[in-house]
């Protein structure tokens, strides 16, 4: 009657059966992915059910590595840019950004000022992108079908405005070293002078619908909470951190490009729960519009003129060293670290990403609550998973 | 031998009616979600198939024919099969004693609320085998779910009901929507308002449906009680659900709405009857299209806390009333 | 099953000891009724794996609305699901889960694979590559292939169109008149 | 009296945003419709032309079926992924005669002219399955002579499909061009058609 | 014996019923191709092998709230024959049995509420 | 004087220049000391941002970067390791975060840590889980003294000073 | 043979068949299997003889009733036993419980 | 009708004997569980046979959903596979008490049954619900508010017997 009962196929894989090792009499040892529709991609978490509570919870990565630090020694400097913007398909600028200013830095370029203005109004727009994908997808991992549409709705406005000056609706890779791909045009500026009044009124009716709601605010309240000093251990930062009531912000702490000039909050929540978080990306938005609005009053007074022509060629050599540059991302701080030999190709990038790091809290946090808010922490912590798995 | 022959050819012809009223039900319903749906979302829905994609559900329920059915290898085969035959079985009994219209009744069963609520029963039992025989971890943890959840807001139902039948003193379906005769003062959702509430919230409960399909939530449980089911295995949990919401409706528009009597005087008919059961079940997929889902033991603890004490006390107060 | 006998490659299928019968009663005109059925209901099984994913999910929200098809509804078990959507990087930590879920699919199955990933690796098909498969049809037979990185939405709509016409024979949807710039 | 009010009055209170919630959906529900209906609309020609397709080459103005390329490599050398094959034309082979004229001329001790190779390039191979879109190419091309597409409809049902000839490509389109009754099709429905 | 119109119309209702859940099914059976062999047969996990079978001891969390439900249900179903007596029932005892009858379960629910069976805090080991 | 340090055993403590670099401090550590100095630094309310490992001819070089959130102050701890016996104590004891990031060193240097609550591969497959993709060819492979710079040294002990006073005779030579 | 006969004879065998399942079972839950099957022969006795003589109707229905109400009670009780018995020996064999292993 | 009548009769006892077989001895406690509710489902059928449809409705609502239910629920807490708590045939001995349990009260109420026949009315008579009711309101109604007390008891002695308080472990 059955073909897999207690024989070896049924022992489950490798991962599986180091976690069985601690198993509980009368639990069960299940696998939430890869291919599950809350863990966003391919991440797999082995759980120990207890009946409806989770006892234990592990994360397993590694089923999208891509292998991006290794194509980083392979790649020439500006080969490795179309990298950047697969690594995280949610706010890929940030990571373009990280790259180009590390390896600017290490070449001692200055990006001439409108492109710095640029590559600002673009992020933030970006971070709009990231931020709408998460709330959809979130709620819809809270089981509400309806506002993942809206979310997108809006977004995809913003991938018309985005796909002007890069050509491409997604995987963003127009950052070059020392400045831009193209050039914005006017069409797009106006674009963009439209659509944040428009989002301004769309922002109360994500509240009204969503944010406000009974049963969602129960969901998430006081559940999955990672308080200040397990940021600290586990590394935790952007709205993770900025919700566990710490208003660190790259941004603000280690201010870059012409961050400095803008004028703009940092949202934070004291609670700490998977709601602050919650709370604080929603909060994030407003204040990313602020910034676009700002960066586009400051444009047409800004210097320097075309911005491809002086970056330089893909085949780049810059001198030796190392070199850092963070960015702040929407999932959190964006690290890249990058060692040069001198030849054509780096001799070590280092993404850091903050999905690692906050996923790696997932456990701490999951462990003893119920599975549904197991699911509801996952997603609180906005991942994405090429960014986690590299 | 007359009066018997018409007696079988009635009840012959109220079963085929009921297959065919289920079906159609079914097809409209799945259709009309995706409707309201798409609508709700700013999209067309289903469109391109048929007038509007009015073909969707029937090409859907045609694939699902030919669609292989799978048993898994260590699945208990008999119960496997047994399930989803259970679920679907009764389904069709229950549209027995609902007065559709003055003479739209399959039968006058004097004892017809117990009747649906009794073989209704066998919807809990009928998802636990699911759950249970598929060998299907996400299956037994969805089963359970969906098990303790219509167990659960069983009772609240119960005690709503009963103050209904306390004011009436019938269980008989068409003698209560007959006492709702007249206007539209007389329907009992004035005198139990609280009772009405309750009984939606628990309908909701009792259906598995959005904020409270638990037992399918699919960022949890990927499907479910139905995870290892396909072709028309899945199928026919899938419209025995739409089965059970369509009853549950119609139970609800003859308990509380006056089922097939009209606002005023003179206007009665089996539109009204329809009107309100898609009144219902369109708000069922309104709210489904509106709310995330709740957490298990809110869900739990929203029955044991709120509609019990809730419902018990309304029983309590309609008693009292009706003796003062 | 005459389209799907035509693009699966039989030694494909056995690699993996997987294969389709047909089915018991095979009646040419029933099943090419069915066939129209099937190919007028597409369920995609929720695949997502990389960026091609939320071009994915794109498709399916309002602006591009797969539902207009039939092919909304994405269903989180193989069980229920027609055609898997293969939309990301496969890795070799992937592939066996990738292999299992299409076999874990009953009859009759389809496999999109959208974006060059799914296709030969994309980008990621590099000189010193150690992880990532070139190509998921090295691992289950592809019907249709979306280019792309990532495809737009349109593209994955035309990937439908083309996976009916396989089934049935026949594109059943006028042409999109072409925006040449 | 405050746990009372925490534990009972707040949770009928905020039952109001359900209602709310009831409310916006409903609004929507009687708003118009976003949708695209993609094969018998497609989004407005502005938007789509910004978005990149696959690389093209760009043919001269003058003769629009032969690129401006000039066989410099810079697109084949610079690309990340490796997708562009460019094989440089060939001097045209000598016939014998002119192989002896020149023979005997170089043995005169004259400068010998030997046609040169032409430029533009004999094949231009392009694998769309490995193409990231970055377009490192287009900026690196000196003769400004390869831009994205727009041929995004694009479904293949091989892999070998879509590794695409980007001088038939450019041909074909001069010849599509040049053609009086320009039918709008795109490549996308053109086997299907075919075959159908 | 008695076989009254109620009897056969639950039997010919229930018998349409498996009709109609056992024709698809057939139809499906004879009408689908059939993909055999692989994992087509192994437990569906996400992909995954799964670790053991599910038919294994499992704590139902729950199972207490089963337990009230099932003394609860049959309690409440004593309620059905009241309650159709109930109007034609003289005078105000009827009513003070019915709420005897129901002070008990009012009752059982307070202790359980006070007992704390309805909260379910996170568990750490 | 980098205080969060103190009484941790240092090899070489240097001040770098943040505005490439990123870090403030650049601190080499014998392996033993690893677990002393992030104890040090947890202390001193820093955060664990990433650990990583470069191949050099001399060895791995582990890196260690921590952070603060308030007071801008980065650190790097390095840890140089032979090759033929890449083992450094885990901090995931201290740093609870720092399991992944050992394991993902581990599934690409083969830089193995002691103590590491579950060392098992993060992200290659088991099958090639000894891979060690990112080990250079020789051919590639440079040395420390030619890639790093040691900064604005504070303090710092003879085998450090070597490993790159030959790197400051060598690029002299050069010049 | 009267109806009644008939009726109890069907009674009679669900009355055996409980006892024999009863003394067959291993575990508990097997064994509250096999007494609802016992109790369900009692109610139905009851019923046929209430319902086929001229004994009182009513009764021997409330009486039914009764019955079922305390199985319903009988199960609670049993079913929560069977939980404590599982937590605390790990299975609900009757074997294992009555030599109090663990 | 009344062929009908004899029809089902036989039907039902054939499901109830079929059901009984499977509830004894079934290795697997879930399918003894279907077996048990197959067999509830025939005592139903023939209580529609006596006349008592309230009674069938009853019998279902009370052991096909709440306590077939609440079995099941046990049977997954218990060791419910094969192999587990049912597994193995059983020795010989037991089998054999077994019959001889069951032989003897059999024996002497089958001969009870079958020497003392009761004269049965053929028609039996139609109780309402009403009548009911009101049976347990008037003059039954001390068994009935106990019942209420035993239910209350039941439930209070199962949660004092299972509950043990979360959030320690
Ligand atoms: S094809 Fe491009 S967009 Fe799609 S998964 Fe691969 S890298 Fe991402
Ligand atoms: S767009 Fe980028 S990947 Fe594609 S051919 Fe050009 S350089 Fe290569
Ligand atoms: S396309 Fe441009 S870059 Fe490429 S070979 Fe031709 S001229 Fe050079």
């Amino acid at each position: 009657m059955s073909a897999y009962q207690n024989s070896e196929q049924m022992k489950g894989d490798f991962y599986t059966q180091k976690f069985e090792a601690g198993k509980r009499d009368g639990t069960l040892i299940l696998n939430m992915g890869p291919q599950h529709p809350s863990t966003h991609g391919v991440l797999r978490i082995v759980v120990e059910l207890d009946g409806e509570y989770v006892v234990r919870a592990e994360p397993v990565l590694g089923y999208l590595h891509r292998m991006h630090e290794k194509m980083g020694e392979t790649q020439t400097w500006g080969g490795f840019i179309p990298n950047m913007g697969r690594v995280d398909y949610g706010h890929p600028m940030a990571w373009n950004w990280a790259y180009c200013g590390a390896v600017e830095k290490l070449m001692g370029i200055e990006v001439p000022e409108r492109a710095e203005l640029l590559r600002v109004i673009m992020t933030e727009l970006n971070r709009l992108t990231s931020h709408l994908l998460w709330w959809g997808a979130y709620i819809l991992d809270l089981g509400a079908f309806t506002p993942i549409m809206y979310a997108f709705d809006d977004r995809e406005m913003l991938l018309d405005i985005l796909q002007r000056p890069t050509a491409s609706r997604l995987t963003y890779s127009n950052f070059r070293v020392g400045g831009l791909q193209m050039d914005v045009d006017d069409k797009c500026i106006e674009m963009i002078k439209a659509f944040i009044p428009h989002f301004r009124k769309r922002l109360p009716m994500y509240k009204d619908l969503v944010t406000d709601n009974l049963i969602l605010r129960r969901r998430i309240e006081d559940i999955g909470i990672i308080d200040q000093d397990m940021c600290r251990r586990y590394g935790c930062t952007g709205p993770v951190l900025r919700g566990a009531g710490v208003a660190y912000d790259v941004r603000r702490a280690e201010p870059y490009s012409v961050y400095d000039r803008f004028d703009f909050e940092i949202p934070t929540q004291t609670s700490a729960c998977s709601a602050g978080r919650y709370l604080v990306r929603v909060a994030e938005m407003e204040q990313s519009m602020r910034i676009i609005e700002q960066a586009i009053e400051m444009l047409p007074s800004a210097q320097g003129g075309y911005i491809v022509d002086k970056a330089p060629k893909p085949a780049m050599k810059p001198p030796v060293g190392e070199a850092y540059f963070c960015v702040e991302g929407g999932r959190g701080k964006v690290g890249v670290y990058v060692v040069s030999d001198g030849s054509k190709t780096p001799y070590r990038v280092k993404l850091r990403a903050p999905g690692f790091s906050n996923l790696s809290a997932f456990a701490e946090a999951a462990t003893g609550t119920l599975i549904a808010d197991a699911v509801a922490i996952l997603g609180s912590l906005d991942l994405i998973i090429p960014e986690i798995d590299r | 031998m007359s009066a018997f022959v018409q007696q079988l050819l009635v009840l012959i012809v109220a079963a085929v009616a009921a297959m065919i009223w289920l079906g159609i039900n079914a097809l409209v319903w799945v259709y009309c979600e995706r409707k309201f749906a798409g609508h709700i979302q700013r999209r067309p829905g289903p469109f391109e198939v048929g007038p509007h994609g009015a073909l969707q559900p029937l090409i859907d329920g045609l694939k699902l024919m030919g669609k292989q059915l799978l048993t898994p290898d260590n699945a208990d085969a008999i119960l496997y099969w047994l399930a989803p035959i259970l679920s679907m079985l009764p389904v069709l009994l229950l549209f027995l004693p609902i007065p559709y219209g003055p003479v739209l009744t399959g039968m006058d069963v004097n004892l017809g609320l117990l009747l649906i609520l009794a073989f209704s029963s066998f919807n809990g039992l009928a998802v636990l085998l699911a759950g249970w025989s598929s060998n299907n971890k996400w299956g037994l943890l969805g089963a359970a779910r969906a098990v303790s959840q219509t167990v659960a807001y069983e009772i609240p139902l119960l005690l709503v009901v009963l103050a209904v039948t306390f004011m009436t003193g019938t269980l008989s379906l068409t003698e209560i929507t007959n006492m709702q005769a007249g206007h539209i003062g007389n329907w009992f959702i004035w005198k139990q308002p609280l009772a009405f509430l309750i009984f939606l919230v628990a309908m909701f409960g009792e259906t598995n449906r959005a904020p409270f399909d638990l037992a399918e939530a699919e960022s949890e449980l990927t499907a479910g009680f139905h995870t290892e089911y396909s072709s028309m295995g899945f199928g026919l949990f899938f419209m025995a659900e739409y089965g059970y919401m369509v009853v549950m409706c119609s139970v609800c528009s003859v308990l509380f709405l006056g089922g097939y009597h009209g606002p005023f005087p003179g206007v009665d008919g089996w539109w009204w009857m329809l009107l309100k059961t898609f009144a219902l079940l369109s708000f069922m997929v309104w709210v489904r299209w509106t709310y995330p889902r709740v957490r298990f033991d809110q869900l739990l603890n929203i029955n044991w806390k709120w509609l019990l004490p809730l419902a018990t006390f309304n029983l309590l107060a309609t008693a009292l009333i009706l003796k003062l | 099953m005459a389209a799907q006998d035509s693009v699966v490659q039989r030694d494909l299928l056995t690699k993996s000891g997987n294969y389709m019968d047909p089915p018991l009663v095979n009646m040419k005109l029933a099943q090419d009724i069915f066939d129209v059925c099937r190919s007028m209901s597409l369920w995609p099984m929720t695949f997502g794996l990389a960026c091609c994913a939320i071009e994915m999910m794109a498709t399916g929200m309002a602006r591009f609305d797969m539902a207009r098809f039939g092919a909304e509804v994405f269903r989180p078990s193989p069980r229920q699901s027609d055609v898997m959507i293969v939309a990301g990087t496969v890795t070799k930590k992937m592939a066996p889960s990738v292999v299992r879920l299409y076999e874990q699919m009953p009859g009759p199955k389809w496999v999109i694979a959208m974006g060059n990933c799914a296709i030969s690796g994309g980008p990621f098909k590099i000189k010193d590559n150690y992880n990532v498969i070139e190509g998921v049809d090295t691992l289950i037979p592809v019907d249709v292939y979306v280019p792309g990185c990532p495809p737009r939405p349109e593209g994955l709509l035309e990937g439908f169109f083309q996976l009916q016409r396989l089934i049935t024979g026949k594109r059943w949807w006028p042409v999109a008149a072409e925006v040449e710039g | 009296m405050n746990t009372f009010r925490k534990h009972v009055i707040q949770p009928i209170i905020d039952c109001w945003s359900l209602i709310v919630g009831l409310k916006i959906t409903g609004k929507y529900f009687c708003k118009p419709l976003i949708t695209v209906h993609y094969p018998r609309e497609v989004i407005d020609s502005e938007n789509l032309s910004t978005y990149g397709g696959h690389v093209e080459l760009i043919g001269k103005p003058k003769d629009p079926a032969t690129p401006k390329c000039i066989s410099c490599m810079m697109c084949v050398t610079n690309c990340p992924s490796g997708c562009l094959t460019v094989v440089k034309s060939k001097a045209p082979k000598p016939t014998a005669d002119q192989e002896a004229a020149w023979k005997a001329a170089e043995e005169a001790g004259e400068k010998v002219e030997k046609p040169k190779a032409p430029k533009n390039p004999a094949k231009f191979i392009y694998d769309y399955t490995k193409c990231s879109l970055c377009g490192t190419c287009i900026e690196n091309c000196p003769a400004k002579s390869l831009r994205f597409s727009n041929n995004i409809y694009w479904v293949a049902t091989s892999r070998a499909e879509m590794k695409i000839d980007l001088l038939a490509r450019l041909k074909g389109q001069a010849a599509e061009v040049s053609a009086p009754a320009h039918a709008p099709k795109s490549e996308a429905s053109a086997p299907a058609e075919k075959e159908a | 014996m008695v076989f009254n119109w109620l009897h056969f119309a639950i039997v010919l209702f229930l018998l349409a019923g498996l009709l109609f859940a056992v024709g698809p099914i057939i139809l499906a059976m004879l009408l689908a191709p059939q993909s055999r062999g692989g994992d087509i047969g192994m437990p569906y996990e996400c992909g995954m092998v799964p670790y053991g079978s599910s038919w294994s001891r499992w704590g139902v969390s729950f199972y207490i709230y089963a337990l009230i439900f099932l003394a609860f249900d049959v309690d409440v179903l004593y309620l059905f024959p009241v309650s159709t007596a109930y109007v034609d029932a003289e005078g105000w005892v009827s009513f003070v049995k019915v709420f005897i009858f129901l002070f008990f379960l009012i009752l059982s629910v307070i202790y359980f509420w006070a007992k704390g069976v309805f909260t379910w805090p996170r568990r750490i080991q | 004087m980098l205080k969060a340090l103190e009484g941790v055993q240092t090899q070489c403590v240097a001040r770098q220049d943040k505005g490439t670099t990123g870090h403030v401090w650049s601190v080499f550590l014998a392996p033993g000391q690893v677990v002393k100095a992030a104890g040090k630094l947890y202390e001193a309310e820093y955060s664990l941002e990433d650990i990583f490992a470069l191949d050099f001819e001399e060895g791995f070089l582990v890196l260690y970067h921590f952070n603060r959130w308030l007071v801008d102050e980065r650190v790097v701890l390095r840890v140089l390791v032979p090759k033929n016996n890449p083992v450094v104590p885990s901090i995931a004891g201290i740093f609870q975060g720092a399991e992944w990031h050992e394991r993902e060193t581990r599934d690409f240097h083969g830089v193995r840590f002691e103590g590491n609550p579950n060392l098992v591969p993060l992200l290659m497959p088991v099958e090639t889980a000894d891979l060690f993709p990112l080990v250079k060819s020789d051919k590639v492979r440079a040395s420390i003294k030619t890639l790093l710079n040691l900064g604005e040294v504070v303090s710092c002990t003879k085998a450090i000073e070597e490993l790159f006073a030959e790197a400051e005779a060598g690029e002299a030579s050069e010049a | 043979m009267s109806a009644l006969t008939l009726y109890q004879i069907v009674a009679l065998i669900l009355l055996c068949a409980g006892l024999f399942g009863l003394t067959q079972r291993r575990s508990l839950v097997g064994m509250l299997i096999c007494v609802e099957l016992m109790l369900n022969g009692a109610g139905l006795s009851i019923v046929a003889a209430a319902q086929l003589t001229d004994f009182s109707a009513i009764l021997g229905q409330l009486g039914t009733l009764f019955v079922m109400g305390l199985a319903a009670a009988e199960a609670t009780l049993v079913l929560a036993i069977v939980v404590v018995v599982a937590r605390r020996f790990g299975s609900a064999k009757t074997s294992d419980i009555t030599t109090l292993k663990e | 009708m009344e062929v009908l009548a004899k029809i089902a009769f036989s039907v039902y006892t054939l499901i109830i004997l079929g059901g009984c077989v499977v509830a004894v001895s079934s290795s697997s406690l879930v399918r003894a569980l279907v077996g048990l509710i197959t067999t509830l489902i025939g005592v139903a059928g023939m209580y529609l046979l006596l006349a008592t449809p309230f009674m069938a409705f009853m019998q279902l609502l009370i052991y096909v959903g709440a306590v077939s239910v609440l079995i099941f629920f046990a049977v997954m807490l218990t060791r419910a596979e094969q192999g587990g708590d049912e597994a193995g045939s059983a020795p010989m001995k037991t089998y054999v008490f077994g019959l001889a349990a069951t032989i003897a009260p059999a024996a002497i109420l089958g001969w009870l049954v079958l020497t003392r026949p009761v004269a049965s009315v053929a028609v039996p008579v139609e109780v309402t619900i009403k009548q009911l009711g009101g049976g347990l309101l008037g003059s039954y109604f001390l068994p009935f508010e106990l019942i209420s007390v035993i239910l209350m008891v039941a439930m209070s002695g199962a949660v004092l017997l299972t509950w043990e308080k979360r959030g320690k472990k």
